[in-house]
């Protein structure tokens, strides 16, 4: 194989180049690119966004369908941009208070369910017929999990027992977050590597 | 209705309102009161005000870049000046035709915008061996348990792992099962007692900052 | 309740804040700020908490910015909280008197989230090497940039506060941060530095549902395997 | 003699970086085909396809876009070929808007694997289009799939394709795949698909994303994982398909090698200097 001769290719392995040289040093070639991406991100953004809320809000008044929500999208919508002024700026916090009040009942709904009341029923686990070995892996998940929870008191000081599960359970969530970093190598070495291949390969042609 | 309250208090009682019906409208699924198409409906809502927001930071970030374009920022205006022509560039490529389909756009998308974004993701190869170099020093327990975890999981990910020694593997997983499978529970657990109070407190008015207010 | 505050158990990474922010006074370099990643909507179903979280630190931090007449850089990701930033911003230096200063001194930027947060980060990243931040905060929820700001952030030499309850990142704040708070610990900072009856109660009050969950894991651990169907009474 | 080590503890981040790439670099060139061992999820994922009766009708959730391509995306390829392979139907679906796009990018380049195995588009298979709405939207093709997809990706109405014929809800399907790069993903499938039907879920997760997906493996809510691209490698090698993944295989390797040697390197130094004599 042989370089590139395609102007495409030739662009992305560029600003690649320049976008890895911020790990040396703040430059020229890396302002290029940041801006480049910014730039483009924004321009791509607007687009798709754009799509989204003509589809929603404003092209319904065509249609003559779905008046109501699309009406009441296009006005709290273009509400927020009365923070351009001070005397208006209130305005934009009532649109803000339907993203805030919509957010805040999906959180509890999602917390509460899926994480907290699952969690709590995953450690429950039946142990009558498990090999020796994995009824101490159970028990000794059953104390790691009730000692990091006990991390999290905080009317109290860590002293004493609380202390003790506390100091336990930081030494699980350290093992934890070990693991996590040490899992997350690969993927940040997969896409590095993919870059890499794109510029041995398919722009200089080696290999 | 007084000033103060629209500017001070509805904010809040809209909030409250809201929050409320997304949380009922849960618990109750009786099709005959019709909660469902509110529910819907007040998702929709909420993600086109998100939309307008969108649109609101990217008017910023080009007012932002149009500053120092006019003032001539030392360093700064001609970086702005080329983010400014390929936001535009990109508006304008995307609105020919059917809105976002046009092949400069795509073009955009597929040569520099997702080698720069692709990129910038992979800088973190870099980040991630030298703050492993920095923070995983055996200084005390802790930092023993998350150096000797961090390094095992690498070595079951890694197939060098298995070729230097069988047990890394076995080591490896077992570290994830147990230890990071039960922490991580714990920690759910934790951080979902406090998502849920934050979000009541969020809910009666008690969170400052969420409106704005101090 | 009224009057009688609750102690709390004092968190290292709340109380450096004072401290970093000292530190860019006296080095005479900016504070940077981020509320996460992740928005009131546009990150996902359960995440907005996080980002409560971030603002209602964000009205402690921009006070003590506000105190010690530090240039404040607030980054966020999502335009939803471009205004509210700036309202948190406005009020807490009129708080401190210092309302005239909001313009000058206090700075709310915005870089999207478009493919992923590499614009984001890579904003940040670029502003980092510019402002050569002193103290660098971050409370929120966070994806990828996490490391990528950190890293850069040690770099540039700042004093680093970080806290997330995302899964995924922790870790990262953990190993390349001076401070960090840790998934639950996010949560009540803010009612912590705010001193308020109410929300303290709010604290002691996680507490004790805590309680009830370690009892529920070890009573249920038990009952379940005494033969008492204990999960099926948990079936809501 | 402490100056060296002060330096050598103190040493610039650059030359890691520099060691890194030249590591990785070199591998690439150089390929050194170390062996791949298959792990417990890697298989049990593939069971979990491999062991259905042959004509099962599978949702294949695509849960993430362009960006995760380099790691997702041959677990997409190895999967499809697998489900091929063992004369599965399957429903392409996804919830993340880039996701179609890519099922396209695999549905091409597996072209001459699906003609020469007899498949046909509609009749064995079938990709639907970009399902707005995230969790709302996994909750509705669960619960009414024609509903929530009136037209397959190319335009036909559902109901006048062959393979989604007798469907009705997720009762329908025998197994759910979540290849996922994050959210919508592996939670929304747990909720909708796993908890309400019952359904046996396999998921493809970013390495980044397993160990936290670790407790739900364990509680046997998912049944077989593959982790990261080491799991797609071993996909591959299972059904004897060695692709990207593989090749991939040893520059993984060499940078897991200088991230520990550089935190080996550095515990060698920082306790030297801790025990060293104090004093000249």
């Amino acid at each position: 194989m042989a370089i590139s001769m395609d102007p495409s290719v030739w662009i992305a392995a560029l600003l690649t180049i320049f976008a890895y040289t911020i790990i040396f040093k703040d430059n020229p070639l890396y302002r290029i690119a940041e801006h480049v991406l910014v730039g483009l991100s924004s321009g791509y953004l607007f687009i798709v966004t754009w799509n989204y809320v003509y589809d929603q809000s404003v092209a319904p008044f065509f249609k003559g369908q779905g008046l109501l929500v699309a009406g009441i999208s296009l006005v709290l919508g273009v509400l927020i941009f009365t923070k351009f002024s001070k005397r208006t700026t209130w305005l934009s916090n009532l649109s803000i208070a339907v993203l805030v009040g919509t957010a805040t009942g999906l959180t509890v709904r999602g917390y509460l369910f899926a994480q907290l009341i699952d969690q709590v029923k995953a450690s429950i686990v039946p142990v009558a017929k498990l090999q020796p070995l994995d009824l101490v892996n159970t028990l000794l998940s059953l104390v790691i999990v009730v000692c990091t929870v006990s991390y999290f008191l905080f009317s109290m000081e860590h002293k004493g027992t609380v202390g003790v599960l506390a100091k336990i359970g930081r030494y699980g969530m350290m093992a934890a977050f070990g693991a996590a970093y040490g899992g997350t190598v690969m993927t940040r070495l997969t896409i590095f590597i993919q870059r890499a291949q794109y510029l041995l390969f398919t722009w200089l042609g080696l290999g | 209705m007084s000033l103060p309250f629209l500017k001070r208090d509805l904010p809040v009682v809209i909030v409250c309102v809201t929050g409320v019906v997304m949380i009922i409208g849960y618990f109750i699924q009786a099709p005959e009161i019709y909660l469902g198409d509110i529910l819907g409906n007040l998702s929709l809502i909420a993600s086109v005000i998100a939309g307008y927001a969108t649109i609101l930071g990217i008017l910023t970030l080009a007012i932002v870049h149009v500053k120092h374009l006019s003032k001539r920022t030392q360093g700064q205006w001609m970086y702005s000046v080329l983010l400014l022509a390929l936001v535009l560039a990109m508006i304008g490529v995307g609105l020919i035709g059917k809105i976002g389909t046009h092949p400069y756009f795509m073009w955009f998308y597929q040569y520099p915008l997702v080698a720069l974004d692709t990129t910038i993701y992979s800088v973190l190869a870099f980040y991630i061996a030298s703050a492993a170099f920095r923070a995983f020093k055996i200084k005390s327990v802790e930092g023993l348990i998350l150096a000797v975890a961090a390094v095992f999981v690498m070595l079951m990910n890694a197939p060098v792992g298995a070729a230097l020694w069988g047990g890394f593997p076995l080591i490896g997983r077992w570290i994830m099962d147990v230890p990071n499978g039960a922490a991580f529970r714990g920690f759910i657990i934790g951080s979902a007692i406090g998502a849920i109070a934050m979000s009541l407190r969020v809910l009666i008015g008690r969170e400052r900052g969420i409106l704005g207010r101090t | 309740m009224k009057g009688k505050v609750s102690k709390m158990r004092s968190l290292a990474g709340l109380q450096a804040i004072p401290e970093s922010i000292g530190k860019a006074a006296e080095t005479n370099r900016p504070v940077h700020y981020t509320p996460g990643t992740v928005g009131f909507s546009g990150g996902v179903v359960g995440y907005a908490a996080q980002t409560f979280a971030g603002l209602s630190v964000l009205s402690h931090v921009s006070k003590l910015t506000a105190k010690y007449k530090v240039p404040l850089y607030v980054t966020v990701a999502y335009g939803e909280l471009i205004p509210v930033v700036e309202s948190v911003v406005r009020e807490s230096y009129a708080s401190e008197g210092r309302a005239d200063a909001v313009s000058t001194e206090t700075h709310v930027l915005y870089f999207p989230i478009a493919l992923s947060n590499a614009p984001y980060a890579s904003g940040v990243l670029g502003l980092f090497e510019r402002i050569k931040p002193a103290s660098n905060i971050m409370i929120g929820g966070f994806y990828f940039e996490a490391l990528a700001i950190s890293e850069q952030g040690f770099v540039q030499g700042a004093i680093q506060i970080a806290g997330t309850a995302m899964t995924h990142q922790i870790a990262f704040f953990v190993a390349a941060c001076d401070y960090t708070l840790i998934g639950e610990e996010i949560f009540v900072a803010g009612a912590i530095v705010s001193q308020d009856a109410t929300l303290l109660g709010s604290i002691t009050g996680q507490d004790l549902l805590k309680i009830i969950v370690i009892a529920m894991l070890v009573g249920g651990f038990i009952l379940q395997n005494l033969g008492v169907d204990f999960l099926s009474i948990m079936k809501v | 003699m402490s100056g060296l080590i002060s330096k050598l503890e103190n040493v610039d981040r650059r030359v890691i970086y520099f060691v890194l790439i030249i590591a990785v670099v070199a591998v690439l060139l150089n390929p050194i085909g170390l062996p791949v061992p298959v792990t417990t999820p890697t298989r049990r994922y593939h069971d979990a396809i491999a062991s259905l009766p042959r004509g099962s009708l599978v949702l294949v959730g695509i849960e993430f876009d362009a960006g995760a391509l380099p790691e997702n995306g041959p677990m997409l390829e190895a999967t499809m070929r697998l489900l091929i392979k063992s004369n599965q139907r399957f429903v392409l679906a996804s919830l993340w808007s880039g996701g179609p796009a890519v099922a396209r990018i695999y549905l091409d380049k597996l072209k001459t694997v699906i003609d020469s195995s007899g498949k046909r588009y509609g009749e064995d298979f079938v990709l639907l289009p970009y399902l707005v709405g995230g969790e709302t939207a996994a909750a509705a093709l669960a619960k009414d799939l024609k509903n929530t997809a009136k037209n397959d990706y190319f335009g036909t109405p559902v109901t006048d394709i062959p393979v989604l014929k007798n469907v009705k809800d997720a009762k329908d399907f025998s197994l759910a795949i979540c290849i996922t790069a994050g959210t919508p993903g592996v939670e929304e499938y747990l909720r909708q698909w796993v908890s309400p039907y019952n359904m046996p879920l396999i998921a493809g997760a970013l390495g980044v994303a397993a160990p936290t997906y670790i407790p739900y493996y364990n509680s046997g809510q998912i049944k077989g994982m593959l982790q990261g691209l080491r799991g797609a490698a071993e996909l591959e090698l299972i059904i004897g398909a060695p692709s990207s993944a593989v090749s991939s295989m040893d520059a993984l390797s060499a940078g897991h090698l200088v991230t520990i040697v550089f935190i080996v390197f550095g515990n060698i130094v920082f306790l030297v200097k801790k025990y060293q004599p104090k004093g000249k």
